[in-house]
């Protein structure tokens, strides 16, 4: 609770900076704030308590996933910084709302009313159809602005029927009451509708397949920073929140639910990664390739009581190679128009630290060793295959398979490719980002204890 | 106090709320007029918000109702945000059909 | 049949009617004044259930704020004539499909479900109105309700953040 | 046995020693010092060998010297280790001799060759490999000399790299000796794995003492070794590779074609002469073997017009001799005309070689003629050594050769016959090449006829000493009365029991024999001296007799069969199965990819399909949920 | 004093070789490559004295997973190939000029880290890890140092990272697999599991798939002519000299004691696929253009042959295997060097354009002759000990397996001697050949004596590896 309130507060002050002038002093402010943030989140991390009437439930698993929540919301912001330094009277106002997206995730992670959950999903949603469209003189951006709010409402209208429906059955909102009633015989069969409703609604989020379609297009217009955050905070919240959400309701997930998630899982991860083989645009491509990790995602909700761990790391191991690898993208495509491949071409020669970088974190993703992206995978495997899904590890690890080729496509552009042009001016911040995420992420890799067993 | 839902019966409601509820997917899906899609997303809101009050009812419990509460403040928001968003695609394209959003593909 | 239900059959009649009239009118404005009607049936349904501070409420907002704004922007826009491209008949086709399709799956499961049996529960509290709502709304769902003010404010940031014009800045 | 332990040492390394330093050395040295120090190696190891050969009567049992553990089998530990007994010590004599001999010719023959130094250390190498053949007191000790002489006679024969013909015939006698190589492995894997030892000695006690051997096993093993034997003694079906083999030098080919290695096949069933005697079968092949091997390399040789390849169609034949000794059980028998042979065929060689010295190069027998009255020693030794391989009484191979066909005779007329036929012929082929290189008139170019002169001395040197050896050699086993016989007793112990009678019989196959050769030599005269035949020119030869002078074909046989197939085989490979197999790999991306980019058309940009998809998802979900339970 | 000193040394070095610059690299890499070697050395007089240099410690709990590397003979023995012919590797490549030259020599350190790591780890998750990461460097060698057509080039790399890749990842499946039930990935955990047949047969073919494709045995080979051929020698002779090994090694130390049964039921196909791979390499290695790839052909060949000796399953087999393993690693690495050598002065690969180099530089044809020669197994080289061993544990099962594995000797002769006859006999070459120069000679030289004092005391090898080869044939052996 006390975390949500201070992100709030980060805001609004946010807003105060600017109407005092102090839009210089914003980003880093905003920054040791959030770091403030972070301690005291961790401070709380062994307190279970809820708030305000079981609105606000603080647990472990909501301090970690907020933790890890600020934590890429900190390397965000900290891009923002350069990103927006031709959008000065405007930065104010794109912090703040990065920061209310913040609390918006909060929110969804640490609800314990239906109200909080989808209020904090709106906050989520519209703070993230502002962003894309953000960059208002670009049709891409609009377009991309467009088809996400469209598509946007459209689940949020179902997430809300399927609350309906759920309140409908259980005649509350409250988390814990519905988990107590749902224990009990004979419920209406509006409750697993509802609860049904809410997941797709939830898999839109995450895009997953076959409610994946808007990730590419919106990925590929939205400003780049956007795409960064959707790409990595967004994803691993919608994904936590979809965990969360079917793990605290009790749902009892049945059988045949279950093979649904295998079946939307195996999809995600196949049709993501066969997409993403052709891509040119890198944002798109790494669109194509969160589909598939998202698919890889969902294989912990096989094992509801048990895989918040894994999913923890797995979410921390994919956000942070995607902050690494969208800080070098971020460097690269600054001042272009467009995200090509082309761009990349010789980044291994003109600037050799960030090609590594950008490789490290690929590598990451693709699931080679040491880096954090291995163990992540390996417990999601180690998980499901102790669920008794086999079938589903060997569709995922063909997937990963086919994953190298693309990761490596970039790879190759990077190494082979003569550079097209010198490139000049490396803000320090887009290292330092770029540079502290992919050591967490290799460090993750080292240790994976230190994450693995925070919610065991 | 009589429950007027012994009346109607909350199936009816339901059957209401589902099919409105799905006459705002075909709106969507059906028209290509941006503002038309929203207003038929506000349709599909209204659907639940109406299923919310008779289940309100039928529960005899004032939550639904106050849900329905945020739910309007979500659509608010959503409709200024979409707007927005609409208003400034006009700006840059001229129109306002969702057809002409096709530039983001492959 | 009871004069109720005789009254939920019109206002339902009138609220699914209009709701289509609003997707099939071909001027914008004429959805919107549709849209409007069934915004209005919706809140006789309101009444209807004997949640008047709801009615009330839901007219206005919606009839009031969100259909001015729609209003609005359509006249800004000059969108009063029918301007939508021919819709390809796939389209149209797949519209109706999945319309139907959703419209059958969700009807045909709650035609499965088992019935409700019995008496409605009336517990003769008093559940709904202003003063209860009130009080649930600022005690109970104070937070959420303090939330939803971050929604709007950030709905209000977006907003001015997508039309305001950026001053270029050197 | 310390002493002994060094004296071994020495006899083993001082020919590498020789070696070592003609490799690192040879080029500063000069063409004199390096020859003469590879010659002084050599001689340094005969002298061991003496000492050995002095002391051996002392020793019926032999000297045992086991260096170092060598290699480890889960059941036998393969030692490094050195058997000096009867059979290895008289090889060394005359490898190590006949080898000094050569050493010193070689001096004298290869003193305008730029890399003289080279050949001396490769010819120290052989001698090296090949005492570690003879000695070598296991199986696989004696396979290092084995595949090591193998690969001198490689680098010896491609001498001359710069003539990608005589590189074709190094290397196709390195493959031909490999796949023999292959049965003697083969034979050692299985008496490994039958007796669990490859020492001879202790071999040769488990063998002995074993109730209860795999006849099969042992007999696939003896057949295998025998093999092994073929490739490196050039007996059919391997032995196409010996007469290519004289591309190299001519000390070479009277050094390893004729004298040394390729009789080390001979050595290696003699050393394992208890195997072979428990298995008849193999024994009978060996025979058979032997005789048409003697027969057919005969036949060919008696159209042959290049001289040196006459003289390797004659050791073939004559190893085809020993092989049918070999193969029925007379194994001293074997060893003597092996002693002989080395005497007079490394004479014939040298003499030769001598001929091509003074010829500058030339080696075609139609081209040559008359060269008695120029080289007079030359002449002389080679009527001694061709003497003795014909079978002419008193000289050396009378005895040797006599005591083969007696032996065939008691155990097998047929193989008698044939190998009559084959000395009748060897003193018909020998005697046209003495007539048509040495009589009548010279038919070469008068270039050549100016500079016609005898070689120096110390080509002349050798070749006297071994016309001398060819000539007394048969006294080591006179009939009746065999000094070898009773050398070779402790290593072949049956013959400590065979009786020594000269019979009537004996008496009437000896006079057969020595009739024999005199009708192959008058035939020759009556050819070549009195009707003064020359041979035609090669377009000219037709009927069987071109069938002899293209050796049967043979080559080309092997070509077809095996050569082009495998070559054949291997562009197929290379071209079709990899390429398939590589595309299949491939193939799994392309289908991938072609899928993606078929997928690509699905994601079109439009809101109304991505929500479409997005409804049907729902309704299949929730139905599939819902409805379908 | 334990073996993971020997890994702490190669990573420092990679840093620290990064860190040095372009100038430095080279001679930097060498230093801490022969400071790994002395110590390898170090650390086996130590494992000889019976002291124990195993280093455990528990990484991750959950799952659970140690960071355990044990040294026993077999791991020391090929951690001793390792750390010898990484200095060997670096120094071969002293007479190449190559651009960016710290990221290369920290490449090449860093693989022969991971490879070391492979060859010690006794984690399977760790070994995993290690197996990846080898790949990584090897990847980046061959794809940026390498040589022809870059697309070409990438091609093959590609697909040779990605097959490989492929491979190994069902094989982490098998060790989840394992790991749930023995809940535990330590070698000594996985011996003590009870797997059915069914299961086991699974886990050996997902372990096959990783080792076959590694190896290569064929059909699964496809990458590797192509890679050996478009990788810089460096990386080349890492690939052969060492990595191949890792797959051979793993199937003694993984695939056999973890599924025995179906190692022993399916022994006869494993056996001869071992030998076709014998046979098909001899034969496509006959018609090769270019002398990278006939090397390339040849090693399929030769592991084709080790890989045949493990899949014995008796002890000869798998010692066999071992000595094969170094043996062939050394001579490999010198043919690599000679191509490189050729390479260095007639800037091709193809046989055809070479040819009447021997009259111009006698030392180098020597030692070339020497390496084809122990190459072919002549006896009192390194490889006769190795493969007579492995022809012998074939006789054993059956005589027929061993006479056509032992075509190699004669099919190798074949396209080596040819090979050698075209490269280097002739009449003398027109283009000038520069005999070695000292750099070349000394590793050559290095080289060769291995291959020759092993192949006369193979000794303290065979004693090194013995014992640990006898307890995982108990392993093997041990009734379920």
């Amino acid at each position: 609770m006390n975390t949500l309130i201070a992100i709030i507060g980060l805001g609004v002050l946010c807003l105060l900076f600017e109407i005092f002038n102090l839009r210089k002093a914003i980003v880093p402010i905003i920054i040791i704030g959030l770091l403030g943030v972070l301690g005291l989140t961790i401070s709380e991390f062994n307190s279970t308590e809820s708030y305000y009437n079981n609105m606000i439930v603080v647990s472990k698993f909501s301090s970690t996933f907020s933790s890890l929540f600020i934590v890429l919301t900190i390397f965000l912001v900290a891009l923002g910084h350069n990103f927006y330094e031709n959008h000065q009277s405007k930065i104010s106002d794109f912090i703040a709302i990065k920061v209310f997206l913040l609390a918006g995730a909060v929110a969804m992670v640490s609800f314990g009313n239906l109200a909080m959950f989808f209020l904090g999903i709106e906050v989520l949603s519209i703070s993230l159809y502002i962003l894309a469209a953000s960059n208002r003189m670009n049709l891409k951006s609009n377009e991309a602005g467009m088809k996400y709010f469209l598509m946007g409402s459209f689940a949020s209208g179902i997430i809300l029927f399927g609350i309906c429906l759920i309140y409908g059955a259980m005649g509350s909102f409250d988390v814990t009451e519905i988990s107590e009633l749902s224990q009990s015989a004979e419920l209406p069969i509006w409750f697993p509708i509802g609860i049904v409703l809410v997941t797709i609604g939830m898999l839109f989020k995450v895009a997953a397949v076959p409610f994946h379609f808007w990730a590419p297009d919106v990925y590929e217009g939205s400003p780049a920073l956007t795409t960064a955050l959707m790409s990595t905070l967004a994803k691993v919240v919608a994904t936590a929140t979809l965990y969360k959400l079917l793990s605290v309701m009790n749902a009892d997930i049945s059988e045949s639910f279950k093979i649904i998630v295998v079946v939307i899982s195996m999809a995600s991860m196949t049709v993501g990664n066969i997409m993403a083989l052709r891509q040119t645009n890198v944002k798109r491509m790494l669109a194509f390739s969160g589909i598939s990790h998202a698919g890889f995602m969902l294989m912990t909700l096989l094992s509801l009581s048990t895989s918040a761990g894994s999913l923890l790391y797995y979410a921390s191991a994919y956000s942070l190679s995607g902050i690494a690898a969208f800080s070098v993208i971020l460097y690269v495509c600054k001042n272009r128009d467009n995200e090509d491949i082309v761009n990349f071409h010789g980044l291994g020669k003109t600037n050799p630290l960030l090609a590594a970088i950008l490789t490290a974190s690929l590598l990451s993703m693709a699931g080679i060793p040491i880096f954090a992206g291995f163990f992540a995978k390996l417990v999601l495997f180690n998980q499901t295959i102790q669920a008794g899904y086999l079938a589903l590890v060997i569709v995922a690890v063909v997937n990963s398979i086919i994953s190298v080729g693309y990761y490596f496509k970039l790879i190759l552009a990077m190494y082979t490719k003569e550079p097209n042009e010198e490139r000049k001016g490396t803000p320090v911040i887009i290292y330092a980002v770029a540079v502290i995420a992919i050591v967490l992420n290799i460090a993750l890799g080292l240790f994976p204890s230190l994450v693995l067993d925070l919610l065991s | 106090m009589n429950n007027i839902l012994n009346h109607i019966g909350i199936e009816n409601y339901i059957f209401l709320s589902v099919i409105l509820f799905c006459i705002g997917v075909f709106g969507v899906l059906y028209r290509r007029n941006a503002i038309i899609v929203f207003m038929s997303i506000e349709i599909m809101l209204n659907a639940v918000n109406l299923l919310f009050v008779a289940f309100s009812t039928y529960h005899q419990d004032a939550q639904g109702q106050v849900f329905v509460f945020f739910s309007m403040a979500v659509a608010a928001a959503e409709v200024a945000v979409g707007l927005a968003i609409l208003v400034s695609i006009f700006r840059n394209l001229g129109s306002i059909t969702i057809d002409n959003l096709k530039n983001l593909k492959g | 049949m009871s004069t109720i239900l005789i009254i939920f059959c019109v206002l339902a009649a009138i609220t699914l009617s209009t709701a289509f009239l609003t997707i099939f009118s071909k001027n914008p404005i004429h959805s919107a004044i549709y849209l409007v009607i069934c915004f209005f049936s919706i809140a006789g349904h309101y009444l209807l259930l004997n949640s008047q501070f709801l009615a009330i409420v839901h007219i206005i907002v919606y009839s009031g704020a969100i259909m001015i704004l729609f209003l609005f922007t359509i006249m800004l826009m000059n969108l009063n004539e029918e301007r939508e491209v021919h819709r390809p008949r796939i389209t149209r086709l797949g519209a109706i499909v999945s319309f139907c399709l959703i419209c059958l799956v969700l009807i045909a499961i709650f035609i499965n479900s088992k019935p409700i049996v019995g008496e409605y529960v009336t517990t003769g509290e008093d559940y709904q109105s202003i003063k209860v709502l009130g009080k649930i709304l600022l005690n109970e769902y104070m937070v959420p309700f303090e939330f939803a003010s971050i929604l709007l404010l950030v709905a209000m940031i977006g907003t001015v953040l997508l039309s305001k014009k950026e001053k270029l800045q050197k | 046995m310390e002493m002994n332990t060094n004296i071994a040492l020495v006899l083993v390394l001082a020919p590498f020693l020789g070696f070592l330093i003609n490799v690192f050395f040879g080029k500063s040295l000069g063409k004199w010092l390096s020859g003469i120090i590879g010659t002084f190696s050599v001689v340094v190891s005969f002298i061991a060998t003496a000492y050995f050969f002095s002391g051996i009567s002392a020793q019926p049992e032999g000297i045992h010297i086991s260096l170092f553990d060598w290699i480890q089998i889960s059941n036998f530990n393969v030692d490094f280790g050195f058997q000096l007994d009867q059979l290895s010590i008289l090889w060394l004599l005359f490898v190590t001799g006949i080898g000094s001999l050569i050493h010193l010719y070689s001096i004298s023959y290869m003193h305008d060759d730029e890399n003289m130094h080279q050949f001396f250390a490769y010819l120290n190498l052989f001698i090296f490999f090949m005492i570690t053949l003879v000695i070598g007191s296991n199986l696989l000790v004696m396979f290092i000399g084995w595949e090591g002489v193998g690969l001198c006679s490689y680098l010896l024969i491609g001498f001359w790299h710069k003539n990608q013909e005589y590189n074709d015939a190094a290397k196709k006698a390195f493959i031909m000796n490999r796949i023999g190589d292959l049965g003697l492995l083969v034979g050692i894997f299985i008496l490994g794995n039958l007796f669990s030892t490859v020492d001879f000695t202790t071999l040769k006690t488990a063998i002995t003492t074993a109730p209860d051997y795999n006849d099969f096993w042992v007999a696939v093993a003896a057949l295998a070794l025998f093999i092994g034997a073929c490739g490196k003694s050039a007996q059919i079906p391997l032995y196409t590779w010996l007469p290519d083999a004289m591309a190299g030098p001519t000390p070479v080919s009277a050094l390893i074609h004729a004298a040394t290695m390729v009789t080390a096949g001979i050595f290696m069933i003699t050393r394992l002469n208890f195997l072979f005697d428990l298995t008849p079968s193999v024994q009978s092949i060996i025979a058979i073997v032997g005789a048409v091997t003697a027969l057919v390399a005969a036949t060919i040789g008696l159209v042959q017009n290049d001289i040196k390849k006459v003289l390797a169609y004659s050791t073939v034949s004559q190893l085809g001799l020993m092989f049918l000794a070999l193969g029925l059980g007379a194994y001293e028998v074997a060893v003597f005309h092996v002693i002989t042979h080395a005497f007079f065929k490394a004479c014939l060689f040298l003499g030769s070689g001598s001929v091509i010295h003074a010829l500058h190069g030339e080696q075609d027998m139609r081209n040559m003629g008359g060269l008695k009255k120029a080289m007079p020693i030359t002449f002389v030794t080679m009527l001694v050594a061709s003497l003795a391989i014909s079978g002419v009484p008193l000289f050396s191979g009378f005895f040797s050769k006599d005591e083969v066909l007696l032996v065939a005779f008691h155990h097998n007329i047929p193989l008698w016959i044939v190998a009559s036929i084959a000395s009748i012929m060897t003193a018909f082929y020998m005697f046209r090449l003495m007539f048509l290189t040495f009589f009548q008139e010279f038919r070469g170019t008068s270039a050549q006829k100016h500079h016609l002169h005898e070689s120096p001395s110390l080509i002349t040197i050798p070749l006297i000493v071994l016309a001398i050896l060819a000539t007394i050699g048969g006294l080591i086993s006179l009939p009746g009365n065999s000094w070898l016989n009773g050398y070779l007793t402790p290593v072949l112990p049956k013959l400590a029991n065979a009786e020594h009678h000269l019979g009537t019989t004996e008496y009437i196959l000896m006079a057969i024999a020595v009739i024999g050769g005199l009708v192959g030599i008058g035939i020759a005269y009556a050819k070549y001296i009195k009707q003064n035949t020359v041979p035609t020119e090669d377009a000219e030869i037709t009927g069987f007799s071109k069938v002899l002078y293209n050796k049967y074909y043979v080559d080309e046989f092997y070509e077809a069969i095996f050569v082009k197939p495998i070559n054949v085989l291997s562009r197929f490979f290379r071209d079709t199965i990899e390429t398939a197999l590589s595309a299949l790999v491939f193939g799994f991306g392309k289908v991938t990819n072609e899928i993606s980019y078929q997928g690509k058309k699905i994601q079109n940009g439009s809101i109304g399909l991505y929500l479409f998809v997005f409804v049907l998802g729902l309704c299949a979900i929730v139905s599939y949920l819902f409805l379908a339970q | 004093m334990n073996v993971s000193l020997i890994l702490i040394i190669l990573l420092v070095g990679a840093f620290a070789t990064y860190l040095a610059g372009d100038k430095l690299a080279s001679k930097m890499a060498l230093f801490f490559g022969l400071a790994a070697a002395g110590a390898s050395i170090v650390l086996l007089n130590h494992y000889n004295l019976g002291e124990n240099i195993s280093f455990i410690n528990q990484w991750i709990t959950q799952p659970n997973i140690s960071f355990a590397l044990k040294a026993d003979g077999l791991s020391m023995a090929m951690l001793l190939l390792t750390t010898a012919l990484t200095p060997i590797i670096i120094f071969s490549s002293f007479g190449n000029q190559y651009k960016k030259s710290k990221s290369f020599y920290a490449l090449i350190l860093f693989m022969s880290f991971a490879m070391a790591g492979t060859f010690l780890a006794s984690d399977g998750l760790l070994y995993y890890i290690f197996w990846e990461l080898s790949l990584i460097p090897i990847y980046f060698i061959a794809l940026i140092w390498g040589n022809g057509d870059t697309e070409e080039r990438k091609k093959a790399v590609v697909k040779f990272f990605i097959y490989t890749l492929a491979g190994s990842l069902f094989m982490l499946v098998a060790f989840v697999y394992m790991y749930q039930q023995a809940g535990s990935l330590l070698l000594e955990d996985l011996y003590k599991l009870n797997l059915s047949a069914t299961e086991q047969l699974w886990i050996f073919l997902a372990f096959f798939l990783a080792y076959a494709i590694k190896i290569p045995l064929i059909p699964f080979h496809t990458w590797q002519a192509n890679v050996y051929q478009k990788a810089p020698t460096v990386g080349t002779m890492l690939l052969s000299g060492i990595m191949l090994k890792m797959g051979l090694y793993s199937v003694i130390r993984w695939q056999l004691p973890l599924a025995p049964l179906a190692a022993k039921e399916y022994m006869y196909i494993f056996i001869g696929l071992g030998i076709a791979g014998v046979i098909y390499g001899s034969i496509v290695a006959l018609r090769q253009k270019d002398l990278k790839k006939l090397l390339a052909y040849s090693s399929l060949a030769h592991v084709g042959l080790i890989a045949a000796g493990t899949y014995t399953l008796t002890l000869d087999g798998l010692r066999g295997a071992v000595l094969q393993m170094i043996a062939h690693g050394f001579v490999v690495v010198g043919l690599f060097y000679v191509a490189e050598i050729i390479f260095r002065r007639y800037e091709t690969r193809a046989i055809a354009e070479m040819g009447g180099i021997r009259p111009q530089s006698p030392k180098f044809t020597s030692m070339f002759l020497i390496l084809v020669l122990a190459s072919v197994a002549l006896p009192s080289t390194f490889n006769f000990v190795g493969e007579f061993t492995v022809l012998y544990s074939l006789s054993q099962i059956n005589i027929w397996f061993a006479v056509l594995g032992g075509t190699t000797i004669i099919l190798g002769a074949y396209y080596m001697l040819k090979m050698f006859q075209h490269a280097m006999l002739g009449e003398t070459n027109s283009k000038i050949f520069a005999d070695v120069t000292f750099n070349e000679g000394l590793t050559l030289v290095l080289i060769i004596g291995v291959l020759f004092f092993f192949g006369m005391y193979p000794k303290p090898i065979t004693d090194l590896i013995t014992p640990s080869l006898e307890e995982i044939l108990t392993q093997i052996n041990r009734i379920n």
